[in-house]
């Protein structure tokens, strides 16, 4: 059983599913011979040929208007962004189409597509190359949104995108493609896609993020336990529909919650969260919900884009506020 | 050195003059001959009219929402439903009714589109055919993705889309063209040039000769055709379809005619355009040119005209009544808006859809 | 002194801001004879002429592009885009490019446009027609989004828009188009882009809305205030940035709130306003933060429309929940 | 009737062949007589690829990030900002440096911009010109946009903007040749056809014979040249701005040439193109060729060709110090991030700066 990184997880499940589906197909810019910048479909095309693995034109808005176009008429296609600032001129189509098709037929056609993108900061990438924007496609009805942080949930949970019979967008968090090494089995098992993962239980305080965040989260996690704070970790993995029965259970344990997002901080995911707790989640509440984000700034250039995103310390010094509060 | 690498050119095509008269000067297509399809062709025009006008006339006495009028546009949709087989695939805008007439799509459910019923969508035609498009030229890539799954799957089908004058300016349509090209699609694209796009004129959208030249951008062979004129169009388009279902790539028609009415029931054209330009366009609408044709040739008659029109009428009174009885007698729920959202519903969804259903009636209809 | 609608206050402050600066220009599909879809540009195109009130080819993309590149050039374009929906395929531009401009270059160049579109339901459109897109563009940095409810504020916000040295994203509540009558004063003054307007002092409970929620929300207040509660009424008008103190500072009074919109509620603007009360705001509140927002489906065809929008009675029930808490 | 009613074709030039000899069947611009310009222009294309050569040498010991090189595209670039005045605009994409340095960007500015500092934005270059521009294409529209700009103020200004192979199959370019038709604009449209948009080959962007004739689309004059002929590539340049600068309206130009590099260092262009390919290519590169016919002409020799290799090796060398010494030793702070965001800083900022303040270290440098 092999030890495998999170894009292999990608890899993995991308050539299970085509193997065993034969109307799973993979197309964007680069991914056949080439098998992809971030070699997520390296092998495909040899494997599976020209009609399974498309190289497209240069044209983001063409893939993703033929791709709504084959997933209606029985096909399941997996179209590849190159990176998470392409998918900007997509958005016509996934959110006016992908995600309406459904409902605008009462159920006559669908959509079972799944657009795939690395997203995020921190690999040294030119502009457009380090977005985040997961908050948008989770204000879009229609659409499930997933970002898977560990080998096996790429596995898992891309697995269960594609199968899935409506539109994903499974966002590849790229910072962390190959951080860690995990055991997977490929036995085509597929994970839920609208639960959070617990990583790590404590009762002081939940911290909550997602994608590659998590390093940043479990070192800050790591400090906090060193100085006696039990801590929780959730990784919300599926952004839409949000599970936040998990992260309300926990917070009824802990009382305190910090939630930590790459993202510009104004209309994220992170305020999503916090106002679910401000809702239903009041009662538990002993501190202030402190959000850790990205500025509402534009992610600089590489020699400054650390200093953009959340830190550890940023994450520390967010949970010692909530956890002075009384 | 100069040297010309490539030379293209784009050809107009009209059979049947605006007096109802064959052209004289060289080989008309058998199927002028076909006397027997004209005149179904025929009727299906004439029914096409008298449903524009209840539908016009139907958003006029408030029971009908904002309605895009098909008129004089009929040869043009019709003889895009006439060329098409049933598994071939049709990603309309949205006023090609006659078109998806001749598909199966009934009446009344054009009228519950329009009339604010998602119900409308799950039509009678194909099933496979994609709903009205709203946002301009984006069905033609839907249809480009459908001829990429056909050609993949090694069926010998072909997909069709409509798009405007003005909808052929947008990038869309422009990428749709390239994908037909790289991909060698089965994929017919229409440009129905009906001189305006609401208020803006056909010149506005770009200097250009002739809008069927966007098709070389692609190396595709394009054409323009007389859209008032059935033959032409019909001919045009089994020449395209038969093209791409041979394997011979994708195709683009120009088709000239022009939007008699108002772009919508919201619109008020006469606030842009001379009454005399509409006036000289119904000079060489479709519907009179074709009865001209078929009376001149003895297949068809006043006294056929008479009867058509009184059946037409009838037939569209009995749609206008099934959608008032639908909308009215069995409206959709709140809850619809929830239940086709996704296979299975999410538990958020759920949530929303339990809180919808303490306010069945909130908002009302107005 | 006329007595004017909303959209009237629209076009008295194009035509001001024309008169006044010769960069303005305004262009859009059928903005010019026309008049514009639904009459905002009316009598521009007579009075300013072609190389002011321009028509476009039928071509968002090309719109907001070349409004982007005249905008680095000295000029002042105002954009329409001719409905809600129809800015998707404008995402692009706006995002990649308007709100960067500036920081890309360290300031050499600058992006001063305005886009402008009619946003929300409830006027019977056709579909793509009705949608309330705040929280995508306020998720996106470089941006300012504002959104007035009268016709003094939408005369005031677009003249400030306008004159702004930065990109304005401005959203016109159709449905409230012509709702109310108010007595303009075409004197060029220009309302500030970063405040919230209290519409409705009150003690017992805070509504905070934006748009045509106006018009429920003040209607739900009045049923509130003849049960005998004290209702103060925010209307946020500029979304980013954010006035959060003003919210703030009234909840601080109140002890509750609720907060109304007609965009789907996952990761909304209320969202992020909830989320802010749970941070800075929480110790002041007495209860749930509530939202009453479009729910997280497909705006309806126009029969079903007004289903789908929070209703004054949804506002008042929301309203009891919070105030039902000791 | 049929009747041809628009016709077109897409001419090649060349006037320089790859052996360094002009063509003998026809006339060659009087440009290839002006020695003095043609040495001035030769100097800059070794300056061009001295730099790229050290670029990429920085690349490769970390001290620059992702870096696209322009070996090979030496005459297209230089052409282009040889053509232009100063007033001009030009929209580049990203690897155009050589039109950039004619236009007065330093080289220590791009390395500054691929080097991730903001600062390489805000060049000694025309304070007009755009920055480089990553989303492929939407540059088009810039240009598109600044065109209109001038055209409605009557400056006789002309933009200019280029697009990959790759790049022209996106609307934003067909989108920009329909403005540029639409508005007549004072727009020239450069496709720098490199015959590879990263691994995908020129053939899978489509089928046509020519990616010249997407302008046909907008009936705009489009030609071909080889773009390894930096005669052919000036005077097409020049014909088009001044064509574009004389009111007649935009141009498309596409430049034959081969990315002889990979795409970007982060590339590794052998997993998917044959080194035949590359080899071949290097027979028709533009400086060898340009340098051969100004030797053959007595304008250069090899002695003079010493000493600019040595004055390229000092400049670049010189430049690659101060960038480093800059970004070593004059870095921006955190809150530059926040500084440019807007004109004045909005109160959310304001705060999320002082916040940031307190973090000025926090992530550092990798
Ligand atoms: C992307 C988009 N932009 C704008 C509109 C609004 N709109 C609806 S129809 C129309 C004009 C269409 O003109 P044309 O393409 O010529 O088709 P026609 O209506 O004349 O058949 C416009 C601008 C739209 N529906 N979609
Ligand atoms: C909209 C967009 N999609 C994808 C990319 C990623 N990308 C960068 S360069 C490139 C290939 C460009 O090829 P081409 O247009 O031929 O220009 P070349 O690099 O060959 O000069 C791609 C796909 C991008 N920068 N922008
Ligand atoms: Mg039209
Ligand atoms: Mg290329």
């Amino acid at each position: 059983m092999a030890q495998i990184t999170l894009i292999e997880g990608v890899t993995m499940a991308l050539a299970r599913a085509m193997e065993e589906d034969p109307s799973v197909v993979v197309l964007g810019e680069d991914v056949g011979v080439n098998g992809g910048v971030f070699r997520a479909t390296a092998g495909l095309h040899q494997r599976f040929g020209d009609n399974r693995v498309i190289d497209t034109p240069l044209a983001e808005v063409m893939i993703a208007g033929t791709t709504v176009g084959m997933a209606t008429q029985g096909m399941k296609p997996v179209a590849e962004a190159q990176f998470c600032g392409f998918t900007m001129p997509m958005i016509d189509h996934i959110m006016c189409h992908a995600g309406r098709m459904r409902n605008r037929t009462r159920g006559r056609l669908s959509c079972p597509m799944v657009l795939r993108f690395p997203s995020g900061g921190g690999i040294h990438a030119p502009e457009h190359h380090s977005e985040s924007p997961e908050a948008l496609f989770a204000h879009m009805p229609g659409l499930r949104v997933v970002i898977p942080s560990s080998p096996s949930r790429a596995y898992g949970l891309l697995l269960a995108a594609i199968r899935d019979p409506d539109p994903v967008i499974f966002m590849e968090p790229k910072r962390i493609y190959r951080w860690q090494k995990e055991e997977v089995v490929d036995d085509g098992e597929e994970l839920p896609l609208d639960v959070c993962y617990t990583l790590r239980d404590g009762n002081d305080l939940t911290l909550v993020t997602w994608g590659a965040m998590v390093k940043e989260t479990m070192q800050a996690a790591d400090q906090l336990e060193s100085q006696g704070v039990s801590v929780e970790v959730i990784d919300v993995a599926t952004i839409s529909p949000l599970d936040m029965d998990t992260i309300i259970e926990s917070v009824e344990r802990t009382g305190r919650c910090v939630i930590v997002q790459e993202a510009p901080k104004h209309c994220g995911v992170a305020s999503e969260i916090a106002a679910g707790l401000a809702d239903a989640g009041i009662w538990h509440l002993h501190a202030p919900v402190k959000r850790v984000c990205g500025y509402d700034a534009i992610m600089p250039l590489y020699r400054n884009e650390m200093k953009y995103m959340p830190s550890a310390k940023r994450i520390v010094h967010a949970a010692q506020q909530v956890l002075e509060v009384s | 050195m100069a040297q010309t690498v490539a030379a293209f050119k784009v050809d107009y095509f009209q059979f049947l003059k605006p007096d109802g008269k064959l052209v004289e000067d060289q080989q008309v297509p058998a199927l002028a001959r076909d006397y027997d399809r004209l005149v179904e062709l025929y009727k299906l025009m004439v029914l096409t009219r008298t449903f524009d006008k209840k539908a016009v006339a139907l958003q006029r006495t408030g029971k009908l929402g904002t309605y895009a009028s098909c008129l004089g546009h009929e040869a043009a949709h019709i003889s895009i439903g006439a060329a098409m087989r049933e598994e071939d695939c049709f990603a309309p805008m949205y006023r090609e009714y006659g078109a998806q007439f001749y598909r199966g799509v009934k009446m009344s459910e054009v009228l519950m589109y329009w009339g604010g019923d998602e119900r409308g969508n799950d039509f009678s035609g194909p099933k496979h055919d994609f709903a009205w498009c709203v946002p301009i030229a984006t069905q033609c890539l839907h249809a480009a993705g459908a001829a990429l799954a056909y050609k993949l799957r090694g069926e010998e089908r072909v997909a069709v889309s409509v798009v405007g004058d003005g909808g052929s300016s947008k990038g869309d349509f422009l990428e749709a063209i390239n994908a037909g090209s790289a991909w060698k699609l089965p994929l017919v694209l229409v440009i129905v040039n009906n001189q305006w796009a609401i208020s803006v004129p056909r010149d506005k959208q770009n200097t250009a000769a002739t809008l069927a030249q966007k098709g070389i951008a692609g190396g595709l062979p394009s054409i323009q055709v007389d859209g008032n004129d059935m033959i032409a169009c019909l001919w045009a388009m089994e020449k395209a379809i038969n093209a791409a279902r041979a394997g011979k790539g994708a195709f683009v028609i120009e088709m000239m005619t022009y939007r008699l009415s108002d772009h919508t029931t919201a619109d008020d054209a006469r606030r842009y355009r001379p009454n005399e330009e509409v006036e000289e366009a119904w000079e060489k609408e479709p519907v009179k040119r074709l009865k001209a044709y078929l009376i001149d040739q003895g297949a068809w008659s006043e006294e056929r005209e008479a009867e058509l029109l009184e059946e037409c009428s009838k037939w569209v009174q009995q749609a206008a009544d099934e959608y008032i009885d639908q909308v009215e007698n069995n409206p959709q729920g709140v809850t619809a808006m929830f239940d086709y959202m996704f296979a299975e519903l999410p538990h958020d969804l759920e949530e929303q859809r339990a809180y919808a259903e303490q306010f069945p009636e909130d908002g009302g209809h107005h």
